[in-house]
């Protein structure tokens, strides 16, 4: 066992990966996303069904894919169809969750990975949608997975590249669930009324330590709790099994 | 034993289809499912809306057997020999309704609901009968401004039950030879029972994933059972009875003869191991190389 | 080489062979329609590729195939994939030719397959549409093949499974360019104006005899031809590798 | 000597892509056409759109050597690495027209064009600033009554360029691994160009059908490219060249970094035998096992 304690980004990671259950049908978005999701899968969630949008269901990636075209997704599967197969699946409604993260997030759930800035001038012009619009469109809730840096976390996005919760209220006559939960280095967001609220704190991390540098001020659950630290044999499979690099 | 969603075949139809169902039966021509439909006709079902493009002989056991109320097929008859008597005496008394379609456009509503949308546009049943034998399509305008279309709705079955050369305890299933609308049937419905000539490993199917044709988590039970589409042929496994398709032909023409028949070959035989170890197959079976290898090769380690 | 003159199925199928041409994509139907393709693609149109229904492309099948899931369509093939991918192909204009047989033929060249007699309470019901009517919208032309039976040719057929022309004029603005060509044991048949018209007779028929038992007069073509006897070597394969039951 | 569909890719790419066309480029991560988009840039193509879902840095080395006017994506970057800066200068000048769409929507784009049909309904793009950025949808009502829907467009490209495992000559190509996009781009397109690493047998290819992707009517010409996805994967035969992703990050930040990159890596380089004559490439090559055999056996003789 390593005798290394949790860096943030493991904290974060393994929140997200508690955030899945077993027997879930997960869409994986690739880079946190998929290291939460194949955490799950190898710890609490064996029966954890993970999708890439290339076409790939039930994989276990033996280290974290680059792409979802990267052969990792390959290498331990039990089907590899198309796009459209594991698309299609998602807006027939079989998707329980769908992980994902972005370069931006508002209050409302709402991601950005298409602009910062401008559209037609940008700033920073980044990927674009990939799968993530449609994932967060179409899985029956949605966990976002956030780095740690206040930037991030915008009142309104710059661009709604996959959309969150309707100004105050939450998704309801709409395709998919829509935001369940933000997980960060120091945090877990839930969305209360459509609205980001601060549930949960790390492992030694205060209620306001959870929000510095935030440019609003996010509502907060009566009781926010701390979470627990990871395991150490959670920490030794995601060090040496899901992410031996 | 039971081993992840491996179980008999009996047990998964009692607990996964119900009466009223929506039941979609996999095999064109090849793969037909008679295990699993000569099981249903023995549990008694009925009130079933059987569907599936081109039908067999196993949708005229199971209409002749009571056990459908309304069928939504493409095609129905006895393939290479000629029409379905069984069928043909329901429909003229009307003991059973036909929601008729054409190959294409039912492969097209269960594809609509594969994909989660209400329907699709095609450009066919503009022209002709077949779209008042449907009754529910729509004739729609491209909203680009391409011209006329026709809307078929989304045909999402309750079960969809198909046979396939095999599958892993995850349900898995790996199929070759003739697709036909296998995949878009299964993948259109909410519930899927695979009957399998073999269970294989998950390390087999996890070796070939690119032949995985239903991913398991869409998969509620795997039965194994072999000559499962006996009398219809399964590649790599057995070709066409035939002799029983022509035999079938006659005895189907009064209702007493189809009656004997049922009564003989499968309500009073308890299982598919009891009805094939009646019949001499070994005729049957077919043989063969294998198919070329391929390597897939992921990284040095 | 056989010594026996052939018989007017084959007369029926040599004819229809032969209006199949070299490099043309085929979409088959099941029986004569095959029969008629297989023998086109053995002897003058070897670049024929041939597609049934169940999904396969460039079958060449060893023995008639009894339905168009009957393995004899896979066990010399190029491609198995599925019913969407080659109606979907169809549907997108990549079919030159598609050849069909019917229980019914009407002037406009409208085919029946689905009921003889009222549709509610038919005196026979057959088969219906298959993949039938998918064909004759789509395919850019459509060759049909008629067994002997005047009783098949009728002035309007009891049910319009496969579309034809409309009245009096040629398939225009609709999508496929229909029926071509009706090829029967006695005679071809083309459309002029949509209607169907005599343009050749089998060897020994006259003009007459072609229409023989027909409840219309179809009109003649100026110079009705009478077509070559099927060569021999033709007859052969056709006996011998086509149909070698 | 040439066979059947089988020719030198310069000669194929001359006679097949026109500038000003509308193409399709393979590999979803996984076989991207790297030979082929290399030689268009050789042949000084002009005035492209370039179209797939994800797109990986070979478009941004397309876009930094002017082929393109404009793409139609889902998604543009460095896969695993970060962004595409050829790309985002370009962007950035106006140089190059960007239609952008979701994954999702964009092979539903394809789709459409493989199935004949105008447009194709889907329940994404109704939100958020994607439908916008993507300019042609239009949002349309279920003709059956279920509520609002979004139509998106056929993409009917004029030539797919894809590379594949192996092809035989009649062009059926055999593609094994990640598909990605792949099938649906291949049969959107009018006329359709294949790499492999192998020239296969038509008996190979006959004997597993099921393994086919792109039917061999479809296709116009099949070109012996071996390395032919470099340095992307190509699943059994090599994996990623990681250091050249990593690389590129650095060098194709600057435009004369990225241009000397091209003149010394692809302009100056006649085809792809001396472009991978010139690398050590061999730590890359991948094995493994051939996967399990399957039978199709047919019929008793």
């Amino acid at each position: 066992m390593s005798a290394v304690a949790a860096n943030p980004e493991e904290l974060m990671v393994a929140a997200a990966a508690k955030r899945l259950n077993d027997d879930e049908i997960c869409f994986v978005g690739i880079g946190l996303p998929s290291l939460a999701a194949v955490l799950a899968k190898l710890t609490h969630a064996p029966g954890l069904t993970l999708l890439y949008e290339s076409g790939v269901v039930d994989a276990i990636p033996p280290r974290p894919p680059l792409s979802t075209g990267d052969p990792a997704v390959i290498s331990d599967t039990a089907y590899s169809g198309d796009c459209l197969a594991v698309f299609g699946a998602l807006q027939a409604g079989h998707v329980d969750v769908g992980v994902l993260s972005a370069a931006q997030i508002d209050r409302h759930g709402n991601l950005n990975s298409t602009v910062i800035g401008d559209y037609s001038n940008p700033k920073v012009r980044l990927v674009g949608s990939g799968g993530a619009h449609d994932i967060a469109t179409l899985a029956s809730r949605l966990v976002i997975v956030m780095p740690d840096d206040p930037r991030r976390f915008v009142q309104r996005v710059d661009f709604v590249t996959s959309p969150g919760h309707p100004d105050g209220e939450l998704r309801g006559e709409l395709v998919g669930g829509g935001p369940a939960v933000v997980v960060t280095p120091r945090a877990i967001f839930t969305f209360e009324d459509g609205e980001m609220t601060l549930a949960a704190v790390q492992p030694g991390y205060s209620a306001s330590d959870a929000v510095e540098g935030f440019p609003w001020q996010p509502p907060r659950v009566e009781d926010v709790m701390e979470l627990t630290p990871p395991e150490p044999e959670l920490l030794e499979i995601l060090r040496h099994r899901v992410d031996p690099g | 034993m039971v081993v992840g969603k491996v179980r008999p075949l009996a047990d998964a139809l009692r607990d996964l289809v119900r009466n009223g169902d929506t039941v979609f039966l996999g095999g064109f021509g090849h793969a037909v499912p008679f295990a699993a439909g000569h099981e249903l006709i023995r549990q008694g079902r009925k009130r079933l809306t059987l569907c599936r493009s081109g039908a067999d002989i196993l949708f005229d056991q199971m209409i002749a057997a009571g056990c459908a109320e309304k069928l939504i097929v493409g095609w129905i008859g006895n393939p290479g020999i000629g029409l379905a008597h069984g069928f043909r005496r329901a429909l003229a008394r009307h003991d059973v309704e036909l929601e008729e379609w054409t190959n294409f456009t039912l492969v097209l509503r269960l594809h609509a609901a594969a994909l989660g949308v209400p329907y699709l546009p095609t450009r066919v049943m503009g022209e002709g009968d077949v779209a008042n034998a449907a009754g529910r399509v729509r004739h729609i305008e491209d909203p680009f401004g391409g011209g006329p279309l026709t809307a078929v709705p989304a045909l999402a079955p309750d079960v969809a039950i198909v046979h396939a050369q095999r599958a892993d305890p995850d349900g898995n299933v790996q199929m070759w030879g003739v697709i036909g609308d296998t995949v878009a049937g299964a993948l259109a419905s909410r519930r899927i029972v695979v009957t399998v000539e073999e269970v294989t490993t998950r390390e087999i199917v996890r070796e070939d994933p690119n032949r995985t044709i239903i991913p398991g988590y869409r998969v509620d039970a795997v039965c194994h059972e072999p000559w499962g589409a006996h009398p219809s042929y399964m590649q790599g496994f057995y070709t066409r009875d035939d002799a029983f398709y022509r035999t079938y032909d006659e005895l189907s023409r009064t209702e007493e003869g189809l009656a004997q028949y049922l009564a003989e070959n499968v309500i009073e035989v308890p299982d598919r191991a009891r009805y094939t170890g009646r019949l001499r197959l070994d005729h049957l079976a077919v043989g063969g190389p294998p198919a070329p290898p391929i390597r897939y090769g992921f990284e040095r380690p």
